[in-house]
């Protein structure tokens, strides 16, 4: 399978500007609910790099509530606000350009670190499957997987009382 | 078989990006999705670690599972606070939300 | 302790009774009449059983100390002697029975409980001016009396008339109060003691030179002729009519105007050792008797004939009390609490029946009101001395003590104005129940419950004299004089003059007013300076007007214009000069005082709002500024 | 004759790789089955419509379409032709990148799944380790799109029928997903193949109590995913028009009609899959096996909507989270009660524990079940 190889990485590299560029667009379209179209493309380009980064799961999990459920509470959100998403409205604010400005000093810093850190990467990069990570969530990590369970309770539980209009 | 730099510098100008996003927008709901971007930045790295880097699998791969079960926390109260933002002060642009400055 | 509440009780049964009213009056409306009675009948039957210990010579005396002046304890309590008991069952059982009457004449009244709140007052403040031990405390609840006596007056204020008498009432009062006042000091400066107790014959005679204790005494005295309405300070008392005729019964006839005789009678020992100060007595008591009755021959007011013929009748005590016949005067005064109480009631039951007061407009009423006309004319009989009746026993015993004093013209005056009694009593019977009927009213008969206590006053009228009479040996004289014993002899002369005097009164009254009706107005006319005199009372009211109420007027407006001009311009321009002192102070406070602490407030929100400019309120802001830090941080550690 | 069709891509493959390098003769194999899947599922959906229209056109004592061609065969290439050459209408004000995006986006997962369909032993298109999950979570996607397209038709029917859909979709996620659960337990794996085998020999899971409800809510659930009737309020005609594709014509609605039918059939298909044993069966090829089972339950859905009502919204949001939900969760209780006790005595505890949960849950939702209709202002 190894001549596949270019092949694979051909199709990330793709998926990697896909994703780049669904990002910038989420992030500068003055249309909310456009860019709420893009952040699910963005999502599921993400998706997709899991896919090939054999995180199989990950990737079901991603799609399943990135996409199916967060995107859908945003969509909503972006509805229920929907005199907010006047086009004549500036939606982004005046620091724009300071903004990208300081973000490209920070990232002329993280880069060339990036580029200059010993990765001591591994021979054979390895995969887990779903069950080993049902294990491990049961086993070694079942204390912060009740946690999670217990905040993703009292945040359903917030939510609704947030949400929820004064009688 | 990708390069580890262009894959790192990849999820850094993800997450750059979003941090942009939360920067420049006005709109509330806006920086909640530039949020999840950065988290999304975020959880490849986990993953991209978790595969080409000598930690166990499993330990990154269920800091990314939390990661999104956080994120799913996060949108939801974030999104009933911007709706009950919305109802009681008829905006969700950020700098019109000004109620505690003096 | 009991008996101390027993006593306590006489007086404070009417006061609880006006406390009920005063507040619940509203709500108890018709009943509040029998609050009243209940309270007047209650202390009626605790008096009785104070008199009936007294009867038998136990005295009651109750002090407790009140205020101490130098050294000298000024008490309040209660001191039930012989005289005491006397006025006590006197005012407690005539007060019942007016009380019982009220409630008929002032059936359709709109505050009608007010007026029995106010009689209960009066009974309280009555009853304990009679049980006083001290002259401080008789002069306490004489003012209480004047000022119930002025609410009752008042009472139908809407009336000018009645506010004016009122007034007037109160103000001549209080010229006597102020004698009063003035007599109680200088008797405590000179005694050091204001208890009746002390005021015996041994203190008497201990200060019988002293001129203080004289002067004290008259000055003592002039309350009593304010009270007793005594020349020259009578003019209060016809005013007085314009109140309800009850009160004119039970204040100004049977008991209030008696405080003054009370009082003289208390303080006789005193007036024993100072013949001067009793010589005065004696002969205002005669002016007052002899003017008074003179007055009363040509009233028209019934209630006016019956006010001037108190005055004479309260004269007659004072000139008792004058020439030294205690018992006498005292004796008279019970008596004429009776008969002429009854008078009034009559009067008032006419007045009630017939609608009118004037007695030209009356005539004939013998058949439509036969309890009041028959019961008018016992009163009429008794007032005018003829036996047996009440009035002839008490009247006599004055003419005798006069004439066994060596007053002869005392005497002789009396006997004119016992004449005189008889005749405008006469008159009045005869204006009043006989003849052709003068207007169109129809009059009717009183109810029961105005005409009961008619029957038991003509009752009592008849009897009450005997007990002082020779039938029963004056056991009387003998209860009242237990300190100081007198001797008193039936005078076959005084009495045939006393009889005679009386049936010439009745003999003329018949002549001019039945037999010769139109006599009476040729003999005005013939002496029209003596009968204008008479009808105008001497011009006394006119002549105080002119002088003493004129003079005080015009001074009083040049003190109020003084008062205006100097007193109130002083404070005024203190006034004026502190405002603008105030101005320049605000000024000052305003740019000076302000001025720093509003500087001090600019400058610091002047200069916290340049510093607040890096306060956005901006999230995005902020987070900027983080990123920022952070770039600097990393550029720097590298 | 079982592995007709997985020769037939064998013998292309060694045919190809006798003049083509490796990559090439993978990059085939990918397109052949890509393509099999592209011409299959379109086909498919052509023709359920043609069976639909048939079907409920027999119930309502009918015959349905049958002038173009032999019993109206070419009806589906009539309505294609008609679909394409539609006047492609645009609302004014409508946004038109999403208005074009949705319908286009939609049919995405309703082929990707076809990916982990296992229509016949080794005829899968990809054997994925996440199978079952792969299934669910592209097609909760599909409520994204539809929610895109009722924004974008700036309309009110075609957003209130969005809104339902979101809201019935992500309520009938929940018991769908759970109601798969079970058999993820008793067979160790997502993937769907490895859940064929395991039913193999007649050891199908709609055979065991867990199994016989966890099919009926799959079932159920999968119906109310598709938004066929009785479930169909997102578009309901009598109610909102036609929900979110009242704005769309020509090509377009043809592709929302397109995703639904082959969800439709994927649905069905994997239902088979999972507790049917898919592919499995005497005589007859598997890839036959799976394709009756697979229609036969499409008839049922058919059969459906030829003879139940539409649900009110309350009582549909009271049926999935009053009685789905609790009915799978103590399913799954049951499954775990099945797969811990030895042979004989797992079936008897298991049934009795959902009986009892039936029991329950039915009189629990007494007082919200729909009552005989009353027709009170017709009769006033």
């Amino acid at each position: 399978m190894n001549s596949f190889a270019p092949l694979v990485s051909v199709v990330q590299y793709v998926l990697m500007f896909i994703v780049l560029g669904a990002a910038i667009v989420t992030v500068s379209i003055g249309n909310l609910f456009r860019a709420a179209i893009f952040l699910a493309f963005t999502l599921l380009g993400v998706a997709g790099l899991y896919f090939f980064l054999h995180a199989d799961f990950i990737a079901a999990m991603q799609i399943l509530i990135y996409v199916g459920a967060i995107m859908t509470l945003v969509i909503f959100a972006v509805m229920l606000t929907g005199k907010m998403q006047d086009p004549l409205v500036a939606q982004s604010n005046r620091q724009k350009i300071p903004a990208f400005i300081i973000l490209c000093g920070v990232s002329a810093f993280l880069i060339p670190t990036i580029l200059k850190a010993p990765w001591r990467t591994l021979a054979t990069p390895h995969a887990t499957t779903a069950a080993n990570l049902g294990r491990a969530l049961m086993g070694e990590f079942v204390f912060p997987f009740e946690i999670v369970s217990l905040v993703l309770l009292v945040a359903l539980i917030g939510a609704i009382a947030t949400a929820r209009s004064d009688e | 078989m990708m390069s580890i730099n262009h894959f790192l510098i990849f999820t850094t100008l993800l997450f750059l990006i979003g941090l942009y996003g939360a920067l420049s927008r006005r709109n509330m709901i806006g920086i909640l999705m530039s949020i999840e971007i950065m988290l999304n930045a975020v959880n490849l790295n986990f993953i991209f670690f978790s595969r080409f880097l000598d930690v166990p699998a499993e330990t990154a791969q269920v800091f990314a599972i939390f990661v999104i079960v956080l994120a799913a926390a996060t949108a939801a109260v974030g999104l009933a606070i911007v709706l009950q933002i919305y109802r009681n002060q008829k905006t969700i642009y950020t700098d019109e939300i000004d109620l505690l400055k003096w | 302790m009991v008996d101390i509440l027993k006593i306590a009780l006489i007086p404070g049964l009417p006061l609880i009774s006006f406390v009920v009213l005063t507040f619940f009056g509203r709500k108890l409306k018709r009943k509040s009449a029998w609050v009243a009675i209940s309270a007047s009948i209650g202390s009626c039957a605790l008096s009785f059983c104070q008199i009936l210990p007294v009867t038998s010579g136990a005295t009651t005396h109750i002090t407790f100390p009140w205020l101490v002046i130098n050294q000298v304890p000024i008490e309040f309590g209660a001191l039930i002697d012989p005289l005491a008991a006397m006025m006590l069952f006197v005012v407690t059982f005539v007060g019942s029975l007016i009380v019982i009457y009220s409630t008929g004449y002032m059936h359709d009244d709109p505050r009608f409980p007010k007026f029995f709140a106010y009689l209960s007052l009066f009974l309280f403040s009555m009853l304990g001016l009679v049980i006083s031990p001290t002259l401080v405390q008789i002069y306490l609840f004489w003012e209480l009396v004047g000022l119930s006596s002025y609410f009752l007056i008042g009472f139908w204020f809407e009336k000018y008339s009645a506010a004016q008498a009122g007034r007037k009432a109160f103000i001549t009062n209080r010229i006597g109060d102020i004698g009063f006042f003035l007599g109680i000091m200088t008797f405590f400066y000179a005694t050091k003691t204001v208890r009746f107790v002390d005021i015996n014959p041994a203190l008497a005679h201990t200060y019988a030179g002293s001129f203080a204790v004289g002067v004290a005494s008259l000055l003592l005295f002039c309350g009593a002729i304010g009270k007793s309405a005594q020349f020259p300070l009578h003019v209060w008392l016809p005013d007085a009519m314009e109140g309800p005729t009850p009160v004119s019964a039970l204040i100004h006839a049977a008991t209030m105007v008696a405080a003054g005789i009370y009082l003289v009678a208390r303080l006789f020992p005193l007036f024993q050792v100072f013949p001067d100060a009793s010589q005065v007595v004696a002969i205002i008591g005669t002016i007052t008797a002899f003017g008074a009755a003179f007055f009363a021959l040509t009233q028209w007011d019934i209630k006016k004939v019956l006010a001037y013929s108190t005055i004479s009748q309260l004269g007659f005590m004072v000139t008792a009390l004058g020439v030294g016949g205690f018992s006498a005067g005292t004796f008279h005064l019970m008596t004429h609490a009776f008969f002429k109480a009854l008078l009034f009631l009559g009067a008032g039951s006419v007045i009630h029946g017939s609608s009118v007061q004037d007695m030209r407009e009356m005539g004939g009423l013998k058949k439509e009101m036969p309890v009041t006309f028959w019961t008018f004319v016992v009163a009429t009989f008794a007032i005018a001395g003829f036996p047996p009746l009440a009035g002839f026993w008490s009247k006599d015993e004055i003419l005798l003590a006069a004439f066994e004093h060596h007053h002869l013209v005392i005497f002789w005056t009396l006997a004119l104005t016992t004449m005189m009694t008889s005749f405008y009593m006469f008159r009045l019977l005869f204006l009043t129940f006989f003849g052709a009927k003068r207007n169109k009213h129809h009059a009717h008969e009183s109810p029961v419950s105005m005409t009961a206590p008619l029957i038991v006053l003509a009752f009592g009228s008849a009897v009450i004299g005997l007990p002082g009479s020779p039938l029963m040996h004056h056991w009387f004289q003998g209860f009242l004089s237990s300190g100081h014993h007198e001797e008193i002899h039936m005078n076959g002369f005084v009495v045939s003059i006393s009889v005679a005097s009386a049936a010439i009164g009745l003999a003329l009254a018949t002549w001019f007013y039945l037999i010769q009706p139109g006599l009476s107005k040729k003999l005005a006319e013939k002496n029209w300076l003596l009968y204008s005199a008479s009808q105008h009372k001497l011009w006394f009211d006119e002549f105080y007007d002119a002088t003493a109420i004129r003079a005080f007027k015009t001074s009083s407006k040049k003190l109020l214009d003084f008062d205006a001009a100097v007193v109130d311009g002083a404070v005024n321009q203190t006034g004026i000069q502190t405002v603008n002192m105030s101005r320049i102070k605000n000024w000052i406070d305003r740019y000076i005082v302000d001025g720093f602490v509003n500087f001090t407030g600019w400058f610091v929100s002047t200069v916290s709002g340049i510093g607040r400019l890096i306060q956005t309120g901006f999230i995005h802001n902020y987070l900027l500024f983080v990123l920022l830090g952070l770039l600097i941080i990393l550029y720097a550690a590298l | 004759m079982d592995q007709l069709f997985v020769n037939l891509k064998h013998s292309i493959l060694i045919f190809a790789g006798n003049f083509l390098p490796e990559w090439a003769v993978i990059l085939i194999s990918i397109l052949i089955s890509v393509t099999a899947i592209a011409v299959f599922g379109p086909v498919t959906m052509m023709y359920l419509t043609l069976l639909e229209r048939k079907f409920v056109g027999r119930i309502q004592n009918r015959f349905g379409p049958n002038r173009v061609g032999k019993w109206g065969l070419l009806q589906p290439l009539a309505d294609g032709v008609k679909m394409l050459t539609k006047e492609d209408i645009v609302p004014k004000g409508a946004d038109h990148f999403a208005h074009f995006l949705a319908p286009v986006a939609i049919v995405i997962p309703a082929l990707l799944v076809f990916a982990v369909v296992p229509f016949g032993r080794n005829m899968v298109a990809v054997d994925l380790s996440i199978g079952i999950l792969f299934f669910l979570a592209l097609s909760s996607t599909t409520t994204i799109w539809i929610f895109v397209a009722a924004w974008a038709s700036r309309n009110k029917f075609s957003l209130l029928g969005g809104l339902r859909s979101v809201a019935q979709m992500v309520s009938y996620e929940i018991p769908m997903v759970l109601s798969v659960v079970p058999v993820l337990m008793v067979v160790g794996s997502f993937s769907t193949v490895a859940i064929v085998e395991a039913q193999s020999g007649w050891n199908w899971f709609v055979l065991t109590p867990w199994g016989l409800i966890g099919f009926v809510l799959f079932f159920l659930t999968g119906v109310a995913e598709v938004n066929r009737t009785p479930f169909d309020l997102p578009e309901g005609e009598s109610e909102i028009v036609a929900g979110f594709h009242t704005e769309y014509s020509g090509m377009k609605f043809a592709l929302f009609y397109m995703a639904e039918f082959m969800n439709s059939f994927t649905i069905s298909a994997i239902v088979s899959t999972v507790y049917l044993g898919g592919w499995q069966g005497p005589w007859l090829p598997g890839w036959l096996w799976l394709l009756i089972k697979s229609y036969a339950l499409i008839l049922v859905m058919m059969w459906f909507r030829g003879t139940l009502p539409r649900f009110r919204v309350d009582q549909l949001m009271g049926f999935a989270w009053k009685f789905l939900l609790p009915l799978a969760l103590l399913n799954i209780f049951a499954a775990g009660v099945w797969l811990a006790f030895a042979r004989p005595v797992n079936y008897l505890l298991s049934a009795i524990i959902v009986a009892l949960a039936l029991f329950i849950l039915y009189f629990a939702n007494r007082p919200d079940m729909p009552k005989k209709r009353v027709y009170r202002y017709a009769v006033e």
